[in-house]
């Protein structure tokens, strides 16, 4: 298995409320992986320990190992900018910057010091074409990024966290905030990426983990229930909560 | 791989750690260095504010004898004996008539404000708001000096005439209602300001769910609107006594500045602790000058102790917060 | 709609009510407590008019005053006279105006002319003080400094300070006349400055006197900074003479205090005589005052109306 | 149908716009006593000229006398010399003194060939013309004519007399040209220093600290800044800050440096609120997309959460600059009340507002040109108030 994220006894504690509890978990490269669990079941907090962003939170305490390209990334000296350079991220609600569409993607490549306008041009014409947004704002990619629907806001999003080239991408429940149809944009959108990226992506919507994803990962009460090919989990899980949920007996 | 790629991955693995956190590093200190800064001033006032003001207290005075702490504070004739000769001051009268006085234009200045600033932000088509809006703004910046030009000129003879038809003698109009009412003018656009910023937060909501079970625009801007904003409304409260109770220049040239008290007849003369500093700093050295210092200082506790105790209030008030 | 209508009937209704107090013409009522002003205990007037009824000791002590006296400035005690019926207050002569009525002194009308001729007694002199001889930064400064207080004894500077309405002193000559005896002011001075200081009711004579000199001595520059009568003194000779607040020309509008503002001879003088004039309200019957019952006035003993106007 | 719930209604109401309107009726007294009082004398000349005059001493030797008629269209009020071919007329200057004007000079008056008395060699001519002052004319056999007998007592005496000593001319002064400008500096200048600082510290409190107790004693102290009476500051500026730009430039008395200082301190805690306020304001969102991406914590906040907050800090400007304008307790000790004409940031001049407390403290005080000078300062509050308006809207419509 050629797996790119390697966690090994993580546990998270928020002052006395331990979140995850003992999570052991390998995540496939270049394949896309679904973490699914009724809300506060961990998921989210697992997605944001992939790229350290929990060090906001400062009540927030960490043990166990999680190794990114066989490096542990909880480690004193590990550089954490690096690390978000290359496991990007995708928010629940799209959050633009109320700049214009091109300093929104160019941002990232700006702040890691990348200065050559022709450069930029290219990163922002490739990112915005790989997110399938570049036909509808060719004309007005000066203009601010919050005159975009909510759909184009968060393929913005997207467009804005691949001109980074990361590796991962991380989406906490992407489509949450969006119509059907914008969902169903983002989720082909998905379909494409994943030849490039892998993805991780939370979901409250078992048939969209169905849909899109290659493994899924269940989560409860703070704990990884089961993990496995989505195929599997959704047909023949091996656990009965799991099965429980999936059938919608509580969620 | 493509150009770009290869660029992006050179920025990427770039050694970038030790650089970006030293910059993160060297950026907050400056920026704790500026809060220091800021800090400190009020550290130094006070200092400075003290180390003048405890002169009367803890020195001879160049031979006239220290003024005594107690009597200081108690006492109610401002001084006794000629001014450069004697120690026998205080101000026991004028703490008391401070806190009235301010009390007292907060009394009139609150619900007006709050009520003005309620029909600026709800009940005002937008041009009259947008209009009122700018009023305000400008009073805000009104130099306190011509607060004290409209006092002396309109207000005491208003004053003067109202007491003579209440068959009152007043003093020229300098008077405790006078200050009241020029400091009330004064804090009105902060009021003002202030509450309807807050009143203009409170979720739409909130004020939507209050017409929806029923009730009218009226109550629910009274009964929903005002005490959701309530905290803003006590922080305006707040802001405004301590503009009435530093205020100087305008007070003083209505008050009367009476030398004794307390005054507590709303046609007699009074004097507040501004007023009374401001009419001895002419002169440089000397007792009479230190002394100033020592009421500044009082001053500065007054209203420390009135912010603590209204924050305190403003707690208890919030913790029962319509949410 | 409804709305501005509304608004604005309130707006004119309330205008309404406080037009209607307007000022009652019923006279003057004799019976009624007199309310005293004076000025504060630095004031250079307060300590003229105290001298001059033969109050001293109320100079700088408010402790000796009738009880509930109200403290303004000279316009505010101006401005008050205008409004209170029964309040009795002093000025300087040449803040008098038709607003409020002056009363006449031990029967002595305020006027300039009784001034110059010495029967008319509330008045205060306006003196100046310079630094003492040799202890000025440069040659030149001293030199126009002398010419400065030369030019003051001149029938020009006096026809400035009457012009201001002080009262100048007697002279006969010229500043024509005396000119060839200062030789600084034929030279080019635009590069010193000289600072003035001391009285701050001194300060529009002052600037005058030294608006229309620079013109006569080389254009040098002249910086008021009036602070109070005190400063006068101690900026010159006093304990801030070498402070950043250093003056060459002080004025105090008051006799100089003989304990502690003693200087160097020949470095203090008179420059005029400010009459001051007890002010009344216009209703008010009173025409004349003596100095024993202005006194018995601010020490309480005569406090209804009845009493003064016998 | 009135029920009791209308009636109740009704009476609220009333209360409401009772209250608005005495709000609104307060403050537009306070306006119309400013205008009513201020409107006269308000006009371009005052905005721009010297507060001081420009003096000249002139003298003539040998006049020749004219005799021509007074012409027909003078004004009644206009007093004439037919001997010296002058009229001259009673007015107030901008301060309220009396003063006595120039209103018409014939073309072949003895007067134009007035020169410069200090000048004795050159007699260089001074050119008087109509609307210059005279403050006085002495003569050699009589006292002299004063401004203060008036136009048509100097008109006699010169009418009765064959020579002039000295006649002392002067421009109109009482322009506040001066002290607008030291406004404009002092609000430049305050804004420079106080204006990185207090961002800096609402930057540093709101999105750099950790939450501790030196944290909070840092809040609670600025916050006690906002208690103290604007005079205590006056106070601090003259005891620490005029020392200390005298010690380290080249002035030597309270001067605009140490004025601006004091009221940058004055205006910390406002600006720190205001911005604090709008940092709150913007959403974490934005900051944790910025840190997915990579960007630290510096880039972070200069680049995403300070450009978003940009509207309010410019309100919380704004307000700042309305109490520069209008703070004059506190400066009166920090930059002096000496009014001037040539501004220097490191010599003395006044504000506009310092201005209207010096005229107040004249004897007597005069209120018309106070009120005049308010009016003023309303007009430039209201100007900024429409340009930031202007500004942030265009910034948010932007983006």
């Amino acid at each position: 298995m050629n797996s790119i994220f390697e966690i090994d006894n993580l546990n998270l504690h928020y002052d006395d409320f331990q979140a995850l509890k003992d999570i052991n978990i390998r995540i496939e490269k270049n394949k896309v992986t679904a973490l699914i669990g009724p809300s506060g079941c961990g998921k989210s907090t697992f997605l944001r320990c992939l790229n350290r962003m929990n060090d906001l939170i400062d009540s927030c305490k960490i043990t166990g190992e999680i190794e990114f390209k066989e490096e542990n990334i909880y480690t004193s000296n590990y550089d954490v900018i690096s690390l978000r350079t290359k496991v990007g991220m995708v928010f629940q609600k799209p959050n633009p910057f109320p700049m214009s569409i091109y300093d929104n993607v160019a941002y990232g490549p700006r702040c890691q010091g990348i200065k050559d306008k022709n450069i930029l041009d290219e990163i922002v014409a490739t990112s915005l074409k790989s997110s399938a947004l570049y036909e509808e704002v060719r004309d007005r990619i000066k203009e601010s990024a919050l005159s975009l629907s909510g759909g184009q806001q968060q393929r913005l999003c997207i467009a804005r966290a691949i001109a980074m080239e990361p590796e991962v991408i991380l989406m906490d429940e992407p489509t949450s905030a969006l119509d059907p149809i914008a969902t169903l944009r983002i989720e082909e959108l998905m379909n494409e990426l994943k030849k490039k990226y892998t993805i991780i992506i939370v979901t409250h919507s078992m048939h969209q983990a169905a849909r899109i994803s290659d493994n899924t990962a269940f989560f409860l009460m703070g704990e990884l229930i089961e993990f496995d090919k989505t195929n599997k989990i959704f047909t023949t899980p091996k656990n009965q909560k799991t099965e429980d949920y999936i059938t919608g007996r509580f969620g | 791989m493509s150009t770009i790629t290869r660029i992006l991955n050179r920025y990427k693995n770039r050694r970038t750690y030790n650089k970006k956190e030293f910059v993160d590093k060297i950026v907050r200190v400056i920026f704790m260095m500026s809060t220091i800064l800021s800090a400190s001033f009020i550290i130094i006032i006070i200092i400075f504010i003290s180390l003048k003001g405890l002169t009367p207290f803890v020195t001879s005075n160049s031979g006239i004898g220290s003024v005594n702490i107690i009597s200081f504070l108690t006492g109610n004739v401002w001084l006794t004996g000629t001014a450069f000769q004697s120690s026998l001051y205080s101000i026991g009268f004028i703490i008391v008539n401070t806190l009235f006085i301010a009390f007292l234009s907060l009394l009139i200045s609150m619900p007006v404000g709050v009520l003005t600033a309620l029909f600026i932000a709800k009940i005002a088509s937008r041009r009259i708001s947008e209009f009122l809006r700018i009023v305000v703004e400008l009073l805000a910046s009104i130099p306190s000096i011509v607060y004290g030009l409209f006092g002396s000129g309109v207000i005491l003879i208003f004053v003067y005439n109202l007491a003579e038809a209440f068959g009152i003698q007043s003093r020229g109009g300098n008077s405790v209602l006078a200050t009241v009412l020029v400091l009330a003018l004064m804090t009105l656009p902060t009021i003002t300001a202030i509450s309807e910023v807050s009143i203009r937060s409170v979720n739409k909501d909130i004020e939507q769910g209050s017409l929806a079970l029923g009730a009218t625009r009226t109550q629910t801007n009274f009964k929903v609107i005002l005490m959701s904003a309530k905290s803003g409304i006590f922080a305006s409260a707040i802001l405004g006594i301590g503009r009435a109770l530093g205020e100087a220049t305008a007070v003083s040239l209505v008050a009367g500045n009476s030398k004794s008290g307390p005054s507590l007849g709303v046609f007699d003369i009074t004097s507040t602790l501004t007023s009374t500093m401001l009419e001895g700093l002419k002169e440089t050295t000397g007792i009479d000058y230190d002394i100033r210092f020592s009421v500044g200082l009082v001053l500065m506790v007054v209203i420390l102790l009135t912010n603590l105790i209204l924050n305190y209030i403003k707690k208890k008030v919030g913790s029962i917060d319509v949410k | 709609m409804k709305k501005i209508a509304l608004l604005g009937m309130i707006v004119i209704g309330v205008f309404g009510l406080t037009s209607c107090t307007s000022n009652k013409e019923d006279g003057f009522d004799k019976t009624k407590t007199v309310t005293v002003y004076t000025r504060d205990t630095s004031s250079g007037t307060r300590a003229g008019f105290m001298s001059g009824i033969g109050f001293n000791e109320a100079t700088e002590d408010n402790s000796v005053l009738v009880d509930r006296f109200v403290t303004k400035d000279n316009t505010g005690i101006l401005t008050a006279m205008a409004t209170d019926e029964y309040g009795i207050g002093y000025i300087s002569l040449a803040s008098l105006n038709s607003t409020v009525k002056g009363l006449s002194f031990n029967g002595v009308e305020p006027s300039i002319a009784n001034v110059i001729n010495n029967t008319y007694e509330l008045k205060r002199p306006f003196n100046y003080v310079l630094r003492e001889y040799g202890d000025y930064n440069t040659i030149e400064e001293e030199q126009i400094v002398k010419a400065f207080i030369a030019f003051l004894g001149t029938i020009d500077g006096s026809d400035i300070i009457s012009d201001k309405g002080a009262v100048s002193l007697d002279t006969n000559y010229t500043w024509d006349d005396i000119k060839g005896n200062h030789s600084i002011c034929s030279s080019d001075n635009s590069g010193i400055t000289i600072k003035f200081g001391g009285s701050d009711s001194i300060e529009k004579i002052a600037k005058a006197l030294t608006e229309s000199f620079v013109p006569k001595c080389g254009d040098f520059v002249p910086e008021h900074d009036h602070t109070g009568s005190t400063d006068g003194f101690k900026r010159t000779q006093g304990s801030e003479k070498d402070g950043d607040n250093a003056k060459h020309v002080g004025f105090a509008s008051r006799p100089f205090r003989p304990d502690s503002e003693v200087g160097a001879p020949g470095t203090q003088g008179q420059l005029a005589w400010d009459a001051i004039v007890v002010i009344v309200h216009l209703n008010n019957e009173l025409i004349d005052v003596t100095a024993l019952d202005l006194k018995s006035i601010y020490d309480g003993t005569l406090s209804i109306w009845e009493e003064v106007i016998n | 149908m009135l029920n009791k719930r209308n009636i109740i209604d009704i009476i609220y109401q009333v209360i409401t716009y009772l209250a608005a309107s005495v709000g609104v009726i307060a403050l537009s007294m306070i306006i119309f006593f400013v205008f009513s009082n201020g409107l006269k004398l308000l006009n371009f000349g005052l905005l721009v000229n010297d507060y001081h005059a420009e003096f000249y001493n002139g003298g003539i030797d040998d006049p020749i006398f004219t005799f021509s008629h007074r012409p027909i269209s003078l004004d009644d009020k206009v007093f004439y010399s037919q001997k010296w071919g002058i009229g001259l007329v009673d007015s107030k200057d901008r301060e309220g003194n009396p003063i006595i004007i120039i209103e018409y000079i014939s073309g072949d008056s003895p007067l134009l060939e007035i020169y410069d008395k200090n000048n004795e060699e050159s007699k260089e001519i001074i050119g008087i013309d109509k609307g210059f002052l005279v403050s006085k004319i002495s003569y050699y056999d009589k006292n002299t004519s004063l401004t203060m007998y008036g136009a048509e007592s100097m008109i006699n005496d010169i009418e009765s007399t064959n020579e002039i000593r000295e006649i002392v001319f002067s421009s109109l002064g009482g322009g506040i040209r001066g002290s607008i400008i030291t406004t404009l500096y002092l609000i430049s200048i305050t804004i420079i220093i106080a204006l990185p600082i207090g961002i800096s510290t609402a930057i540093y409190l709101n999105e750099f600290s950790s939450k501790n107790r030196l944290t909070s004693l840092l809040r609670s102290l600025i916050e006690t800044l906002t208690g103290v009476p604007s005079i205590i500051f006056g106070l601090l500026g003259l005891a620490v800050f005029v020392p200390l730009t005298i010690r380290f430039s080249e002035a030597t008395s309270a001067n605009i440096v140490s004025g601006s200082l004091t009221l940058s301190v004055i205006l910390l805690p406002i600006i720190i609120k205001s911005t604090e306020e709008s940092l709150k304001v913007v959403p974490d969102s934005f900051r944790s997309a910025s840190l997915a991406l990579g960007a630290n914590h510096t880039q972070t906040t200069l680049k995403v959460v300070l450009p978003s907050a940009f509207p309010g800090i410019m309100t919380g400007t704004l307000l700042a600059i309305g109490r520069i304008i209008g703070e004059s307790a506190a400066l009166i000790f920090a930059i002096g009340t000496a009014v001037k004409d040539d501004i220097s940031i490191f010599g003395k001049s006044t504000t506009l507002s310092v201005h209207i407390w010096s005229l107040m403290k004249d004897e007597p005080a005069n209120i018309e040109l106070a009120s005049t000078i308010a009016i003023v300062i309303l007009l430039i509050v209201l100007t900024l108030n429409i340009i930031v308006k202007l500004i942030s809207k265009r910034f948010i419509k932007e983006f």
